[in-house]
């Protein structure tokens, strides 16, 4: 299944990327893009659990079922204000 | 009313659009850029933002103020890009009939933007080093 | 700083007054002249002063607030005679480092002016009548 | 004793002056001030409880003992803000 993955701040760094189209195979979790991008590098591993997940545009828990076409956004700790 | 903006914050217009003729208090927060962070110097702040999201979230928060508490006007306005030093890179106003509800709606509006919503901060310090805010500490946490 | 006007507070002057660079958190306080009091329509309000000792009043509650809280810049001003409904009445300013401390001082500060310092509304009701402000209700309370 | 009398707000409308010197006779404390409007104007009598006063500019209770010259200054509820 096909998901629009979005990084921002210190995720888009790791990551090298700010947006990608991304297979993550049969009945993905929202937590499968975690995973994904683990796998291309550690370091996220170390970042999991600060990490939000917002599936078009609201969070949702890493247990959220994603569907085709879905984008979901990789959202470091937030510090504006 | 609620926006995104990457020009300097006009205080003076929130100012006017929340003030109305029915409001005895208002209050206003506006953060702006300080010149140092964890002991370091601070020479400019760049906020980015999750833009759709930010901006629905930040109505989201304005509606459950609005179920809290009667307030007339709420305006929540965040800076994008660059702001130098002393510039304000957000402000929060709230109109009420009573100042307690307008205090207390203005901290929880700042302190929930703050905690919600996808909005980044990186740090340029004078010794030429640039880091989005918490990146080391956020870290460490996750190293414990 | 505190002062006494007659003329309209200048916001915008206060503002840059208490913005520092060591500043992260404003929070301004605007008191406004309200169209209704107890149910009835107000035209205008005017205020007096025993000027002097509300001058030191709001010194004493400007140090009082140093005491408790870290805090970099505080405006207290009054505006005096008549303001018209809508116009600011009382302007509270206070910077700090961090957003709390900000908060919490510039509340402490408007609870004490309106508790503390000398200084009396009359209302001018659209009905023609002129009252002090709590007239009725405090002398209702007495007789009590 | 001479002391100047500062009336405001209310106070000033019922006492139908603004500021004035008066003898309190000897050793009067500040609710002194009050007794002398009261018996010019009952209607003071009403209000004793609500008004405070002020000596040389700050709130003192009605048992401060009063000196020559002292500027003694009848304060209703207060209404600024």
């Amino acid at each position: 299944m096909n998901v629009r993955i979005k990084l921002f701040s210190l995720a888009r760094d790791l990551a090298g990327f700010s947006e990608q189209m991304v297979d993550l195979g049969r009945d993905p979790r929202a937590g499968a893009v975690l995973e994904y991008l683990s796998q291309r590098n550690p370091e996220f591993a170390d970042w999991r659990s600060s990490i939000r997940i917002a599936v078009n545009q609201e969070y949702v828990s890493i247990e959220h079922a994603l569907n085709e076409g879905d984008e979901v956004a990789v959202i470091p700790p937030v510090s504006g204000g | 009313m609620v926006s995104l903006t990457f020009d300097p914050i006009n205080i003076q217009a929130i100012l006017t659009n929340v003030t109305t003729p029915e409001s005895g208090g208002i209050d206003i927060f506006i953060g702006t850029t300080r010149n140092h962070s964890g002991g370091r110097n601070v020479t400019l702040l760049e906020y980015e933002a999750y833009e759709p999201m930010a901006v629905r979230l930040m109505e989201q928060i304005e509606i459950s103020a609005r179920e809290k508490w009667p307030l007339q006007k709420v305006a929540l306005v965040h800076r994008l890009g660059r702001v130098p030093v002393g510039e304000a890179s957000v402000v929060v106003a709230v109109s009420s009939a009573h100042r307690k509800e307008a205090f207390e709606a203005c901290r929880f509006l700042i302190d929930t933007l703050k905690k919600e919503v996808p909005i980044w901060k990186r740090e340029y310090f004078a010794d030429g080093t640039v880091e989005w805010s918490g990146q080391h500490s956020q870290r460490h946490e996750i190293n414990q």
